[in-house]
């Protein structure tokens, strides 16, 4: 892993819901609490809204890390939509790391429309993690369908 | 039936009764106490208030040693222990106070020994024994006391209704005995203040001694080695305080079993008692 | 080939201080399909929207991109601004620039670049909305309102008079509720049941309310504005038709030892009854768990008097199916009895009773006909003690909340007593006294300066009886610091108000949520205090939290406005942001298989089962078909469906994925 | 073996079914057959050898749409049609199912409560080989594992035998073959061939039966059947349902608990 990482700036895409993490978001600027420019956010009704599949294509437009987050148990707007994403999120996780691909990439996070702070701090946290593990080109190597060579020799 | 046993300072010292007692009626009832080997004092004074990591320390090296000795459960009779040793494991729940001990006692500690006194010890694995064990029963009308340790905090201890136990009545009915209905169960008996402040332990056990007796309560059947001595062996400084001097005897819980399984006053300790025990 | 208009607002200096607004609208003009872009000032000004009204005319622009302040601020106003210049408002989009840019990052290049990447991203996504049109669905203007005590009677009424039919249901054989138990009421000792029986009889009365006694909700499906409420009507075994209400069927019946509901356990009543005299309505029923019939299979005393032959002995329950476009509830609640206060000895000695009780012995209509009497002997009782806060504000008692009325109430109660027993003697322990509300305070004052009962501050140990007394061991925190010790004849516990029993099914058989004590939970706690979670229920009353009949009515008042702004359209108007299931030309009509995996997953029922009949009638298949009504488009079923049949408006995989692959690689 | 043939012809004959599925000789092990006629039934062969889930024809319209279908069903056809029918995917009056239990008895089931209490008493587990393997995955270093699967997954060229074989893929529009989005890319590369594999893996979750069919299909032996296999064996006790046990109370995904773990969420 690049460990020189000084100059090393990691993209980060963070998968929000629109109640709780997106206005929690709003909150974080309404306050002028300042974060990593890294990131940027996709806003999603809901995390049961959030497709599995988005967070590779993130990887898989180099992303080196993402974050997934919404609102606290028993707060969705939806009243469960972060439960089944709950659920979704182990089992994924589960899969993810049985195939090799780096979990410590992915932070799940629960972010209230009140946590402005905690926002900042997840995301300069993580960008400083990702920071540490350093570019993911493990990865995106085998992203581009192009230079192949490297696995089919 | 093996169970771990803590007598803990008092057992083997002011309250050897108590002791005497929990033993024989243990083997009465086939059940095998196993004492933890070296063990120290449980640090039942006011070291909680004074040191965290001592009052943690003290009991969770008695865990350490009583879990390294393959102990999955263990007794614990004397009301402040238990408490003490209850409290610790709740503290040690929290993983860096463990860290932080387990590191003073250089022990590890898993913190899943299981911690029970003695009303539990009878509950869980002696009630049918001791209904069919009973040769003499235990026919007078009682005052069960229990005090504050044994039930308090009830957040963390989980025994007994807090306002309103009723282990130690359901045992003194299997035996044959009365439990009077009253209100002191649960009152403090000064036991905290019982070095500093003895007019106030004399008021306050004087407070529960006068409503026994005077709902006519032939004993009081007690499960803490603080508040016998304090009721029993301060007889002389709380009658000082009562217009109408008592004369009840104050026997643990234990001894009113030994007595209803026929075994001897004395194989209980029953002499050892100051106000003397007519029963 | 799409032509999208870009708008970056500066927002006075609130972006351009630290991101490039120039810059970021000539950098997007070269993105492909971006047809104009421009910077303003403020874009949300009047001047701003005419920018962006005239550049979609001008340009034919097929879709807005405003990157200016966090959409849940000024998307609405963009919309609208779109929809005025003719293009569709799903077509605009916003690009959070200041919340989530410039507010939270440096002045820089790395900010600028982000503000870039935050409009790309929203070009992209444009790019693939669809033009939506609102959701219209019907609205069935009959009300149901479930709880017939004062917040029921107060919502059917104002329902009703608006002009909208309202069915009223109440599980008792009256309605009424703990209103009229009580004796008088706070601040103004005026007689409860003066002021609330003449609205019960309004109530029975009133041409566009359709009153159900002895009445349960079944079972409840639909939506806003079109509910199906099955409504189970108890049997009575009195026609009540032919009933007279002469009341000589309960004269005569030999079940005379039934401890009265309404009187709280202090007096009798007869297994067929009428719970009070001015109940409505005011004809009896059978409570078949006491009467000797149904007990014995003999009896039927009350059939030999009834004059008019109303008995019924094998009436069945019947289920009642009603259209409905919007639910009251108005459940009320339920104060906390014996077994709760072993340390009190409530349920032990008979003179320890709850405030509710006290009320009863306070009543004129109560079983002491209003004098207050121990349950005991019936003796007055010369000394009295009233312990506020028994259970409420207590965690060992799994009850931290403050049951709000107590403090009140039992301030009335000491009034009352110091009222009927002149040289008696009342003492009120408390922790602290919540008297906010208007001549509250004055009222407890009142209570204390004039009536000269005793305050202690402090909590009581505990109450036990000796000799005759009951000896209340409690602590004066305030002024000694000393325990005090209370030889009493009477205590009155202010017992917790807890939610009612059954509360938490019923929340369920409607879908709403509720919180850890059961209590029914409102939509936002300050902004939506009478919605819930699932449009067209509302919440009034002490089903929602412990609160007095001011509050209450008030609150029963402001539901009924809700239905009665719902009702005043005649079709209901939602945002298109919802989930559908693609339809297709046969053979396959849909993607969809119907594993119905949605179905499990959906929090709202909204994922139906539609069959697709070819020509002959013969089902093809079974497709899922989402209720417009019901869906709320959280998208919890689009990334479930394995085969991306079903998809969610403003939200699609092509628009999410479009902006995940903008974001990166270049 | 004769009372199963005698069984599939009696079904035939007297016109119960117009089909009865199974297993006759093949090359080197049995293969499917679909019988029409009582004579064809002779044909119909049993045993351990019969590997393939025979449950993938029941969602297939060309065999269900020719009336009422009688099928011969090992263990794990017999859990895929259980799965099938929660997933509304059967009709239970359209469908005969058969097994054989030892000594070659045959019982045919009255309904599919019958089948659940049936496969009841079969524990689903790991044989030794996919432990073997899983040891040897969860022994590596996390890059190992990956370069694991990368190199597995280059000898991948997207022939989706691993879809046809499996019961469970029959979704009338593939997400491969989905192209608004293009979630993942057709060529045959190792990322595309992974996000394919992690697709099948995902809709799987708390689906798969664990029969091992795709990984028996597929040409160049990927061990993809761990995959699903390997997440049925950590999400079980997770969610708490047990592999191999289908029932209507929901699929592991659509379904939560209050109390899900979520220590890895902050």
């Amino acid at each position: 892993m690049n460990n020189n990482n000084s100059e090393f700036e990691p993209k980060i895409v963070a998968f929000v819901c629109n109640w709780c993490t997106y206005a929690g978001a709003d909150l974080t600027g309404t306050s002028r609490l300042k974060y990593a420019t890294n990131v940027k956010i996709v806003r999603f009704p809901c995390t049961g809204r959030i497709d599995f599949m988005l967070l590779l294509k993130a990887f898989a437009q180099g992303a080196d890390g993402v974050i997934v987050s919404g609102c606290h148990p028993n707060d969705c707007h939806y009243t469960s939509g972060n439960f089944h994403a709950r659920r979704r999120w182990i089992t994924f996780r589960g899969l993810l790391d049985f195939m090799g691909i780096d979990i410590r990439r992915i932070q799940y996070s629960w972010v209230s429309a009140a946590e402005g702070a905690k926002w900042a701090d997840i995301v300069n946290t993580t960008v400083a993690n990702i920071r540490e593990l350093g570019p993911y080109t493990e990865y995106q190597k085998v992203a581009d369908y192009l230079d192949k060579e490297d696995y089919n020799g | 039936m093996k169970i771990g046993f803590y007598p803990g300072c008092s057992l083997k010292g002011s309250s050897r009764e108590y002791n005497e007692s929990v033993v024989a009626i243990a083997k009465a009832l086939d059940i095998e106490l196993v004492e933890i080997k070296d063990w120290n004092c449980c640090g039942a004074t006011a070291a909680h208030s004074m040191n965290e990591e001592l009052s943690l320390s003290l009991p969770a090296r008695i865990l350490a040693l009583a879990e390294a000795q393959g102990l999955k459960e263990v007794v614990v009779p004397c009301a402040a222990c238990y408490n003490r040793l209850m409290v610790t494991q709740h503290e040690l729940k929290d993983n860096n106070k463990r860290e932080r001990v387990t590191d003073i006692i250089k022990m590890p500690y898993s913190g899943d020994l299981k911690i029970i006194n003695v009303l539990q010890m009878l509950e869980t694995y002696a009630m049918d024994k001791i209904q069919e064990k009973v040769t003499k029963p235990f026919a007078h009308k009682v005052a069960c006391y229990y005090g504050c340790l044994l039930i308090r905090p009830h957040k963390i201890l989980q025994f007994d209704r807090v306002e309103d136990p009723q282990s130690m009545d359901a045992m003194v009915k299997l035996i044959g005995g009365t439990p009077i209905n009253w209100a002191f169960k649960t009152e403090c008996c000064g036991a905290g203040l019982s070095v500093s402040r003895t007019d106030l332990v004399a008021k306050l056990s004087g407070n529960i001694l006068k409503d026994a007796t005077e709902r006519d309560a032939k004993a009081i059947i007690v499960a803490c080695p603080m508040c016998q001595s304090n009721l029993d062996m301060r007889r002389g400084a709380i009658n000082e305080t009562l217009s109408n001097p008592s004369d009840i005897p104050v026997i643990f819980i234990t001894q009113a079993i030994g007595l209803a399984l026929g075994l001897s006053p004395k194989e209980l300790g029953l002499e050892r008692h100051f106000v003397n025990v007519k029963l | 080939m799409s032509k999208i208009g870009v708008f970056i607002c500066h927002c006075g200096e609130n972006i351009s201080a630290t991101v490039d607004c120039e810059k970021v609208a000539q950098d997007i003009r070269k993105v492909e399909g971006v047809e104009y872009a421009i910077d303003y000032k403020y874009m949300c000004s009047d001047p701003g929207q005419t920018l962006i009204k005239d550049a979609i005319k001008e340009h034919h622009l097929d879709g807005v991109v405003v990157g200016s302040c966090s959409p849940r601020m000024h998307e609405p106003t963009f919309r609208k601004a779109c929809a005025e210049a003719g293009l569709n408002p799903f077509l605009c989009e916003m690009a959070n620039l200041r919340e989530h840019c410039s507010w939270v990052h440096e002045k820089g290049e790395a900010t600028t670049e982000k503000a870039f990447d935050l409009v790309k991203m929203l070009v992209e996504k444009v790019k693939r909305n669809k033009p939506l049109d609102s959701i219209k669905v019907p609205i069935t203007k009959k009300a149901l309102v479930i709880g017939g005590g004062i917040a029921g009677i107060q919502a059917s009424l104002d329902i009703a008079n608006t002009g909208h039919q309202v069915i009223l249901i109440e599980k008792d054989p009256s309605i009424g509720g703990h209103m009229s138990q009580l004796s008088e009421t706070f601040p103004t000792l005026d007689c409860s049941q003066c002021i609330l029986t003449p609205r019960m009889v309004e109530v029975a009365q009133h041409p566009n309310i359709t009153l159900y006694t002895y009445a349960e909700l079944d079972s409840l499906e639909g939506f806003i504005g079109n509910f199906t409420a099955k409504i189970r009507l108890k049997a009575k075994s009195v026609d009540h038709k032919k009933c007279t209400g002469c009341g000589a069927c309960f004269q005569k019946c030999p079940q005379k030892r039934i401890p009265s509901e309404f009187n709280a356990g202090l007096g009798t009543r007869t297994a067929i009854y009428v719970p009070f005299p001015q109940a409505v309505p005011n004809k009896p029923v059978i409570d078949r768990e006491h009467c000797n019939y149904y007990k014995r299979g003999k009896c039927k005393i009350c059939e030999a008097t009834c004059p008019t032959g109303a008995i019924e002995w094998d009436k069945e329950d019947e289920i009642l199916t009603e259209q409905v476009g919007a639910i009251v509830v108005t459940t009320g609640f339920n104060v906390k009895g014996a077994d709760f206060f072993p340390e009190y000895g409530y349920g032990q000695y008979k003179d320890v009773i709850t405030g509710l009780q006290f009320e009863r012995l306070a009543s004129a209509s109560g079983p002491t006909l209003g004098e207050i009497r121990r349950p005991s002997d019936g003796t007055i009782p010369k000394k009295i003690v009233f312990i506020a806060c028994a259970g409420s504000r207590d965690e060992a008692k799994g009850i931290p909340y403050c049951s709000k009325i107590c403090c009140m109430y039992t301030a009335k109660h000491a009034m009352l007593y110091q009222h009927k027993v002149h040289d008696g003697e009342s003492t009120v322990f408390y922790m602290d006294i919540r008297a906010g509300g208007k001549n509250y305070e004055e009222f407890v004052r009142r209570a204390i300066e004039e009536d000269h009962v005793n305050y202690v501050r402090g909590r009581v140990a505990r109450v036990y009886e000796k000799n005759g007394k009951l000896i209340v061991k409690g602590v004066d925190t305030l002024l000694s610091g000393e325990q005090v010790e209370i030889e009493a004849d009477m205590v009155v516990l202010a017992t917790a108000g807890v939610s009612n029993c059954g509360a938490e099914q019923l929340a369920q058989k409607m879908h709403i949520s509720y919180d850890p004590y059961h209590f029914f939970a409102e939509a936002h706690p300050k902004l939506k205090p009478v919605e819930t979670n699932t449009a067209g229920i509302f919440l009034a009353g002490a089903c929602q939290a412990p609160k007095d009949i001011p509050e209450t009515v008030g609150m029963a008042s402001g539901a009924a406005v809700k239905v009665a702004g719902l009702f005043s359209n005649n079709e209901l108007v939602r945002e298109p942001l919802i989930a559908v299931v693609n339809r297709s030309a046969p053979p396959v009509f849909s993607t969809c298989v119907g594993c119905f995996m949605c179905q499990t997953a959906c929090p709202y029922n909204a994922i139906e089962r539609e069959e697709i009949k070819g020509r002959d009638g013969k089902v093809i298949k079974t497709v899922a078909k989402v209720n417009p009504g019901l869906c709320q488009g959280c998208g919890t079923c689009v990334a479930f469906c394995r085969s991306k049949s079903i998809d969610i408006q403003g939200y699609s995989n092509e628009q999410m994925f479009a902006e995940v692959m903008s974001l990166l690689n270049h | 073996m004769d009372k199963l043939r005698e069984k599939a012809a009696a079904l035939l004959a007297d016109g119960t079914v117009t089909m009865v599925l199974g297993y006759e000789e093949g090359t080197n092990k049995p293969r499917p057959v679909f019988c029409h006629t009582a004579e064809q039934a002779s044909k119909l062969v049993y045993s351990s050898q019969c590997i393939n889930n025979l449950a993938v024809y029941l969602t297939k319209k060309e065999i269900m749409g020719t009336g009422k279908v009688a099928i011969i069903a090992t263990i794990p056809t017999l859990r895929s049609i259980l799965q099938l029918s929660v997933e509304n995917q059967l009709n239970e009056d359209n469908l005969v199912v058969i097994t054989v239990m030892d000594k070659d008895e045959v019982k045919q089931f009255a309904n599919f409560a019958e089948i659940e209490a049936y496969i009841a008493d079969f524990q689903l587990k790991l044989d030794g080989k996919e432990q073997e393997i899983i040891n040897k995955l969860e022994g590596m270093s996390r890059e190992e594992r990956f370069k694991f699967w990368m190199e597995e997954m280059s000898h991948c060229f997207k022939c989706y035998a691993c879809r046809a074989a499996c019961p469970l893929c029959y979704c009338t529009k593939c997400i491969v073959e989905e192209n608004r989005p293009q979630w993942i890319n057709p060529w045959a590369a190792p990322l595309a061939n992974m996000e394919w594999q992690i697709n099948r893996a995902m809709h799987m979750a708390g689906r798969c039966t664990g029969c091992g069919a795709c990984g028996d299909a597929c040409p160049v032996g990927i061990p993809i059947h761990l995959l699903t296999r390997k997440m049925m064996e950590d999400l079980a006790p997770e969610f708490g349902f047990t592999p191999g046990q289908p029932s209507k109370n929901g699929n592991a995904l659509s379904t939560w608990k209050a109390d899900d773990k979520e220590n890895f969420i902050r």
